[in-house]
């Protein structure tokens, strides 16, 4: 009961944030409205019984990436931004056509997990995964994957610096 | 856990990306030496991809496989990678003249070989979340490769666009990822056969997965309606970064594309079938149509680009049949045909500076008769007439598409095709039927690396067109699924 | 609480941030928008994994993770050079290629 | 004794040299050397060829035929298509016309186009030009035809821009290729449905099929040769298609002399013989080819008669022809078809290489009203061109007569009377346009003030040469009244059980073939005389009343008294009707539709292309609808 509670409340500030860092005017209150977002789904994820994975969206999403946005905001120093939201009417109307072609997406998967899921769907039992399950798991099956990411990031790097860098 | 098995790694099987990522970190470090040096970079850079040509032997009928089945080398993923190898060497031919004095030459070497690593990661990957893992290294690399040459804010323009809607398409495709991992428990390819799914009653979301993969993939094939960001791309890159962006990411993602189809079309047919005719059909008709108004020769060889992605989707209709043998053979083409033509552009631009327009071409056939020659062989492959290359392609591709039923895309595939034509011509016929304003001169007629190359293009083209049916023999993917 | 709820959020969450990548024009609320979308594939990925009793879904999600870290890199220093030379970040200002 | 069949390959590799030689010296070669190289080239082959004659013609007539295969292209399951030559009757003609025209066209070139800045790139545009049209003519299977038919059209459009810095040429190159992709559409399906049916493309194959019992649907059959009909009317300039053509002689005029008169444009006619097996399987066709001919030669006729441009009088006159042959074909007089093609080669070379001197005499005039007189001037020229003229129009002796005459036997004897008298007005009105074009331009009184060029031997004796075979090629079409003419019993072999489709004629009928010949040649003959001199002695009187047609009070008054009648009944209409035609049917109609198309995919192509407004917003909007849409088709279809 205080779980459905905690569910509702956690996806009401989620919901309401996100619509917040589309709708914010200034960048830098979208990116705290991001944060927010970040901080409420790490709550869904522990009500879920990930608590790794929460710890992992805390520390890597809010310790940097929302901290790199705030970051380049406040570099940018940008003030001569606002009111950009869409005022040209073909903007307006194709604005509005993708929204709508958006929620018949959504509406679409909806749909088909109905279709697939017809009875209520299983109740999630918080089951705490261990760390060393994880990183057994991690390093031993998908040791692929966590290299190919050590390169991605590798290039990331090279690639922001060559970028970023002043002429 | 204590009796855990450890997977069996087999480091052979990402050998040669192992090959790519340690020469391209090397590339980084080329800054500490004379800057003299830095410019005969581009052999160093050839050298290493020809030596990962001795992987051939290595892995032929060898079905080489590591990280648990993540990796699987077949023969199928072999030809891949030859195609893969061609396009990396013509794509770093063509961009010597550009890199010859530049001192950004290392880190291009680099960020085109961690591409290039990614491609072959994603022709031999065996898990969905390997693919998309691939895909993102390759993406990451050719942002970066699209606007590294800053040249004004075309270029600039072209980056940022390619890279929000890269960063859209792949968000979407992840979102397919997880679709299809619910649906069906794992992400490895041997497991979304279809009895394990059925069983689930979860088809319905593990099709829109796929949808949303496709989609993804859509994206880097640049087929209707994923296509919108292709001209652009191009036209901002460096000619001889869009001659890659045009011919490689389009062989990896249709290699993926490939061993989806090989699984799907085993179980059902009407279903994601009707998506790639869809595609298909988009494809060459926006493609052409598109194409007719161009005046600029990139865009117009990158709208190009799109019909011929339409036709090729075609082979993937026909997959367990003749199709896939077609659509490897068309790839082989396609590096050839498609990636000369780029790399007349990049003569061109070389001589000229800037943007090359199709008037530009006026007189191209007095000044350089051989350089015409070779561009003429490109066009007429590219639109299907016979004594080339392109036309087997277009050929086999169409008689398969026939022989499993699919008379309607082909109709369209032949209008199209005649339609197409008229662009492909005003090239010829402006390098062969009009002069050249007075005062302008192309450079000297002596030997010269680029047109050598571009002119063996053209004549493998032709040879393609001679021993077509050979070619298409070995080329047949020796396992059955 | 049954997984519907979470794959529910998950999908109004990718919507939210699918529709900010058309109704705004900033490039740093686009590349805001795109991690929402990531997040949200997130939370389909931890739901399923728990559904399904598994543990590779919370394991793409670290890899998903650092995957939007490169990708963020990337992106800032795009943004960055593209205000130095702009003077704007305004993505509709930016259609010098068409046709 | 060498075998000469066993180096057939020879035919097509001598001018091949010829290209590859002149083009390594683009720029060293000097003209003589260029032209020595291009001559010899297509000579040497034209000297193998009849070197191969004697050969061919020493072997039974069941037997002749030689075939090699070079190379195989390539085989999947039973389709086999391989590089090979075949060389029977009916390609022995075709290749000998080819090189006999094609040769005395290079030899005039030399003169006709000494000192152009291009002189070294036009004659390896011809030889390339001869090269394909060997490959066109010797390849054993639809799909080399296919190689050498793109290949003679991509030359045509590259002489017919040769001279591009005027705006008309490049854009009849342009419409040229416009009209002939409709037509390349019909022939590249019509392969398609060939290979999907017979598995085969080889023409022997396909006649063995034919002849065997085969269970194909003969609704099937005649699609594919509807398909392929297409396609030859696309390349032969027939109703509708051939509005390119006239366009065309914005080239040079030898070119028009050797690609659009006398090889290029007859290839239609040479793929419909090809395909003779299946034609004859699928009879309803041939009324649609018959009624496509004599359309085209009636209308193409009439609007010859209103042309100014005397190679534009020409170049309806040879779609006009053309549009005999069909009707032969249509006839299923096969061999009348190939007589008539290879006579019409031969004089209308003639005309256009005579039209080409005086063209070059006069400074580039080219309207027939400003001409005049000329026969004083340029002997050797109106004589040759007159025998040319009366070839076409078909004066007795000449060849032109025995072949129009054959064709029109053939209309008779499939068709009845009025068709016959279709075609019969026709030959009245090629007879009327060749008085006139004679009268205006060679007899009379001179309008030009200029002295003429001279005419030089290299391009005179050509004239001379062509004049004769036409005089006397009509030999070829003896013994008169039978079937088995020399030629048609030459060729009889490549038509073995195609052309017993009409049954031995009766002695009656070649009475009425007689009769029909002698009425066709005395009204000719009339009507030619009548006009030549019409227009040679009342040349003023006619070019104003054609000035100032629409006046009629005028018109009356200066109606010609002794033509008065024939003024009013004939020319006055006429005058209308071939200026309809002409400006009307082909610049609204059809032009309009083949602009149209062209408009069409234009207007798409803009409209598509316009989606491409810049803006990423519009890309990603793109983009998620797609996903919409499959989303949606694979949901719908996975619930059924």
């Amino acid at each position: 009961m205080i779980e459905q509670a905690v569910f509702w409340i956690l996806s009401i500030i989620m919901v309401v944030s996100a619509l917040g860092v589309i709708m914010m005017k200034s960048a830098i209150n979208s990116v705290i409205c991001l944060l927010l977002t970040m901080l409420s789904l790490a709550g869904v994820y522990v009500l879920q019984g990930s608590y790794i994975v929460a710890l992992f969206q805390i520390i890597v999403y809010v310790g940097a990436i929302v901290v790199l946005f705030l970051f380049v905001v406040m570099l940018l120093n940008i003030k001569n931004i606002r009111r950009e939201v869409a005022v040209d009417y073909r903007n307006f109307i194709i604005s509005s056509l993708a929204v709508l072609t958006v929620a018949g997406v959504v509406c679409i998967l909806w749909y088909a997990l109905r279709l697939s899921m017809p009875e209520a769907g299983g109740d999630i039992v918080p089951a705490a995964a261990g760390v060393k399950e994880m990183a057994l798991e991690l390093l031993n099956r998908h040791l692929l994957a966590l290299e190919l990411v050590s390169v991605l990031l590798l290039a990331g790097a090279v690639g922001a610096l060559l970028i970023g860098r002043k002429e | 856990m204590n009796e855990m098995q450890l997977i069996d790694i087999n480091i052979v099987s990402v050998g040669p990306e192992i090959i790519l990522l340690a020469a391209g970190i090397l590339f980084l470090f080329f800054k500490l030496f004379p800057a003299k040096l830095s410019r005969y970079l581009s052999v160093p850079a050839m050298i290493i991809l020809f030596c990962l040509f001795i992987f051939l032997p290595f892995f032929r009928d060898n079905n080489v496989a590591g990280f648990a089945g993540a990796i699987k080398w077949d023969n199928t993923s072999l030809l891949f990678y030859i195609l893969l190898l061609f396009a990396a060497l013509l794509a770093i031919m063509f961009s010597h003249g550009k890199l010859k004095d530049n001192e950004r030459a290392g880190e291009f070497y680099f960020l085109l070989y961690v591409a290039q690593a990614g491609m072959i990661l994603m022709v031999t990957a065996r898990d969905l979340l390997i693919v998309f893992l691939s895909m993102e290294i390759l993406s990451v690399s050719l942002y970066v490769l699209v606007g590294m040459f800053r040249a004004g804010k075309a270029q600039m323009e072209a980056m940022v666009k390619y890279f929000l809607l890269g960063s859209f398409s792949s968000a979407v495709f992840l979102m397919g990822l997880a679709l299809i991992y619910g649906a069906s428990g794992a992400t490895h390819f041997d497991s979304l056969y279809p009895a394990t799914i059925s069983s689930l009653h979860m088809l319905a979301l593990f099709y829109i997965g796929v949808v949303m993969v496709l989609a993804g993939l859509g994206f880097k094939i640049a087929a209707v309606p994923f296509h919108m960001w292709a001209p652009d791309a191009y036209e901002g890159a460096d000619e001889s970064v869009a001659a890659f962006l045009a011919a490689a990411p389009k062989i990896a993602a249709f290699a993926v594309i490939y061993r989806l189809g090989m699984i799907m079309n085993l179980y059902t047919v009407e279903t994601l079938t009707a998506v790639i005719v869809v595609m298909s059909a988009g494809s060459m008709v926006l493609g052409n149509l598109a194409a007719l108004k161009q005046t600029m020769l990139i865009r117009m060889l990158a709208y190009s680009g799109i019909a011929q992605v339409g036709y090729m989707l075609i082979g993937i209709l026909v997959l367990p049949q003749s199709g896939a043998a077609a659509l490897l053979f068309y790839l082989f083409v396609y590096v050839f045909m498609n990636m000369g033509a780029f790399g007349i552009a990049v003569f061109l631009s070389r001589e000229k500076g800037g943007n090359v327009a199709i008037d530009d071409l006026a007189g191209l056939a007095k000044g350089r008769p051989l350089v015409a020659f070779a561009m003429a062989v490109f066009m007429i492959s590219l639109a299907g007439i016979p004594p080339t290359g392109g036309f087997f392609a277009k050929f086999y591709i169409f008689k398969s598409g026939i022989e499993a039923g699919y008379l309607g895309v082909v109709i369209i595939a032949v209008i199209a095709t005649v339609v197409s034509l008229y662009y492909y011509f005003r090239v010829i016929m402006a390098m062969y039927m009009q002069e050249k304003e007075e005062g302008a001169r192309w450079g000297s007629a002596g030997f010269d690396f680029l047109p050598a190359v571009l002119f063996l293009c053209a004549f493998a083209l032709l040879a393609c067109g001679l021993i077509a049916p050979h070619l298409l023999s070995s080329l047949m993917p020796g396992e059955a699924h | 609480m049954g997984i519907y709820h979470f794959l529910g959020l998950a999908f109004i969450l990718f919507a939210i941030g699918a529709v900010g990548f058309f109704v705004r024009n900033n490039i740093i609320v686009l590349l805001l928008s795109v991690e929402l979308m990531l997040n949200a594939v997130n939370l389909v990925f931890v739901s399923f994994s728990r559904y399904l009793h598994g543990l590779e879904g919370q394991i793409f999600v670290f890899l998903i993770m650092a995957v939007a870290a490169a990708e963020v890199a990337v992106g800032l220093a795009i943004v960055v050079s593209i205000f130095r030379m702009f003077k704007t970040l305004d993505i509709s200002k930016m259609n010098l290629l068409k046709r | 004794m060498p075998s000469f069949s066993s180096l057939l390959y020879l035919l097509i590799f001598l001018p091949l040299a010829g290209v590859l030689i002149n083009t390594a010296g683009i720029r060293v070669f000097r003209e003589k050397i260029t032209s020595i190289i291009a001559c010899a080239a297509v000579g040497s082959a034209l000297l193998f060829t009849l070197c191969l004659l004697p050969e061919f013609l020493s072997l039974p007539q069941s037997e002749r035929t030689f075939s090699v295969i070079l190379y195989q292209w390539f085989a999947e399951g039973a389709l086999e298509v391989n590089i090979g030559l075949l060389l029977d009757s009916l390609s022995l003609v075709m290749v000998l016309v080819v090189l006999f025209v094609g040769f005395l066209i290079h030899i005039y070139s030399i003169k006709y186009m000494a000192g152009d800045a291009g002189f070294n790139r036009f004659f390896i545009y011809l030889n390339l030009f001869i090269v394909f049209m060997l490959i066109l003519v010797l390849a054993d299977n639809l799909i080399l035809t296919f190689v050498g038919w793109e290949g003679v059209g991509l030359c045509s459009y590259l002489l017919i821009g040769f001279w591009h810095e005027k705006k008309s040429a490049a854009d009849a190159g342009r419409k040229a290729f416009v009209v002939n992709r409709i037509g390349d559409a019909g022939f590249i399906l019509g392969i398609l449905l060939i290979i999907i049916t017979f598995n085969t493309v080889n023409y022997a194959e396909l006649t063995e099929i034919m002849n065997a019992g085969h269970g194909v649907s003969i609704f099937i059959i005649g699609a594919a040769c509807l398909l392929l009909l297409i396609g030859a009317m696309g390349k032969s300039a027939q109703f509708p298609l051939h509005v390119w053509l006239p366009d065309a002689m914005e080239g040079p005029t030898p070119v028009s002399a050797l690609i659009h008169a006398a090889t290029m444009v007859n290839a239609g006619v040479y793929l419909l013989c090809r395909i003779s097996p299946l034609l004859s399987q699928a009879q309803f066709i041939l009324p649609v080819i018959v009624a496509v001919g004599l359309v085209t030669a009636l209308y193409a006729a009439i609007s010859a008669l209103g042309q100014k441009d005397i190679k534009r009088v020409l170049a309806y006159s040879t779609v006009s022809q053309i549009g005999f042959m069909f009707a032969a074909v249509g006839s299923g007089y096969y061999m009348a078809g190939i007589f008539h093609l290879a006579a019409h080669g031969i004089f209308k070379g003639l005309l256009f290489l005579g039209a080409g001197a005086v063209i070059h005499a006069l400074h580039g005039e080219q309207d027939i009203n400003k001409m005049g007189g000329l026969s004083g001037r340029l002997p050797a020229v109106a004589k040759t061109f007159l025998i040319g003229l009366m070839a076409l129009a078909g004066i007795f002796p000449l060849s032109g007569f025995f072949s129009k005459d054959a064709v029109l036997w053939g209309v008779f004897d499939s068709y009845g009377i009025s068709l016959w008298l279709v075609g019969f007005a026709t030959a009245l009105l090629t007879a009327l346009y060749c008085g006139k074009l004679y009268g205006l331009a060679f007899s009379g009184q001179s309008n030009f003030t200029e002295k003429p060029h001279l005419i030089a031997a290299a391009m005179k004796y050509p004239l001379i040469v062509l004049a004769f075979c036409a005089a006397v090629a009509g030999v070829l079409g003896l013994p008169l009244l039978t079937k088995e003419t020399i030629f048609a019993s030459f060729l009889a072999p490549s038509f073995t059980g195609v052309e017993n489709i009409h049954a031995a004629v009766s002695a009656s009928a070649h009475m009425q073939e007689l009769i029909l010949m002698i009425i066709a040649g005395i009204a000719v003959i009339f009507v030619i005389w009548r006009t030549a001199i019409a227009y040679s002695r009342n040349r003023e009187a006619v070019l104003a009343y054609e000035h100032n047609y629409p006046r009629a009070a005028e018109f009356l008054l200066q109606g010609l008294k002794m033509d008065k009648l024939y003024d009013v009944i004939l020319v006055a209409p006429f005058y209308r009707l071939t200026k309809r035609c002409s400006l009307f049917i082909d610049q609204k109609i059809i032009d309009g539709a083949v602009n149209g198309t062209g408009k069409i995919s234009m207007v798409a192509g803009h409209f598509v292309s316009s989606l491409q407004s810049g803006y990423t917003r519009y890309y990603a909007c793109s983009f998620i609808c797609g996903v919409l849409i499959f989303s949606v088709i694979v949901i719908w279809l996975f619930k059924g």
